[in-house]
């Protein structure tokens, strides 16, 4: 089976609403999700975090995860979305979108990209902007 | 050869990016002398760091040639 | 910790896009699940799936669910959607959104939740719709 | 009492609901007795089949009062 993949790095904020990324018949679930930006870290109020990437080789590294993640949870399709610079406290630095056939597929694939995420995307948090008050 | 910087790594050398030229191709161990002698401050990180070889995450046994672009990738912290 | 909870079954298409059910700067994971009808069912092609629940049951089961799985897997906020009578293919019968501190609590409270909603809510597909052409 | 019929069983019943008149509470057993009086089709479906109580799924000792309101719950199929 062959995986629609959707990936996007840009500062741009990240909508609200993202359509599915297979929106047709065989699709049976669509799991979402949203990385959001708290307004403390480490204990410390903030406003927001700065996010800085190595772009071409993040892309890279999300399309593999994700080819190889797929072998094991057969999904229909996935959008990866990470916003870079500055994202203030409440909204999303991070955005999977996942659509399978049935949810438990889903749900495994989505576990482990964001373990494999965490450990191998070259994104970083560098900073954190003034917490407002 | 181009050396790119991120994160703390960035921190620490105050650069993003600097050419490293060399004529013959370096192992690792090669290379991390030359990334050392110009950052001393980066000896710390070093077991921390793992080496990009062309976008690529480069085995321990990799080969880096004078025209390769290296990134020196510290814990990530996406998500 | 108080888990807001927002339940709302009827026949009313659900909206493409809700809302974080806790929107404030404590959550860190906002995950959205979505049980899409497919355009097979036991192998026979339809248009559409017919639900429907013993309402006043299902409101307090899906009510007591979130309860009692809040005090392993502790989230902020659930919002419940679940779409009665006719839904078409492709469209959504059942909505989760679980907003959290960390995504692994709402991850566990998701897969959780589907399972014993799947046991114990009384909500049931009781027909087709015939397939469209 | 009142006698609420769902999904696969009120297709046997014909009946969304019906009411049973009962002078004195009835065991689980003694309810079920009534019920596959009037609908001995249900005998099949029955060891399928959980009692809910006022809208809660009710205990095999549980008894039933002459105004409760009792709904026969087959395997339920939401999501």
């Amino acid at each position: 089976m062959t995986m629609r993949l959707f990936i996007q790095l840009g500062p741009e904020p990240i909508p609200s609403a993202l359509p599915s990324p297979a929106p047709g018949p065989e699709t049976g679930a669509f799991v979402e999700f949203r990385g959001i930006v708290r307004g403390d870290e480490g204990g410390h109020a903030v406003g927001g975090l700065v996010y800085e990437a190595y772009q071409p080789m993040a892309e890279r590294e999300l399309a593999r995860l994700a080819d190889s993640l797929g072998i094991e949870h057969p999904v229909h399709a996935l959008r990866v979305v990470h916003r870079l610079g500055p994202v203030p406290v409440g909204e999303a630095a991070l955005y999977l979108g996942i659509a399978a056939r049935h949810r438990a597929e889903a749900f495994a694939f989505l576990a482990g990209f964001m373990d494999r995420l965490k450990q191998d995307v070259p994104i970083w948090k560098t900073d954190t902007l003034p917490a407002g008050r | 050869m181009t050396l790119l910087y991120f994160a703390q790594v960035r921190r620490i050398t105050t650069l993003t990016s600097e050419p490293l030229v060399t004529e013959s191709p370096l192992s690792t161990d090669e290379l991390w002398q030359q990334i050392l002698r110009r950052h001393p401050d980066l000896a710390l990180l070093r077991p921390a760091i793992r080496l990009a070889r062309n976008g690529e995450f480069a085995a321990p046994e990799a080969v880096f040639q004078p025209d390769d672009e290296v990134a020196l990738i510290p814990p990530v912290s996406g998500g």
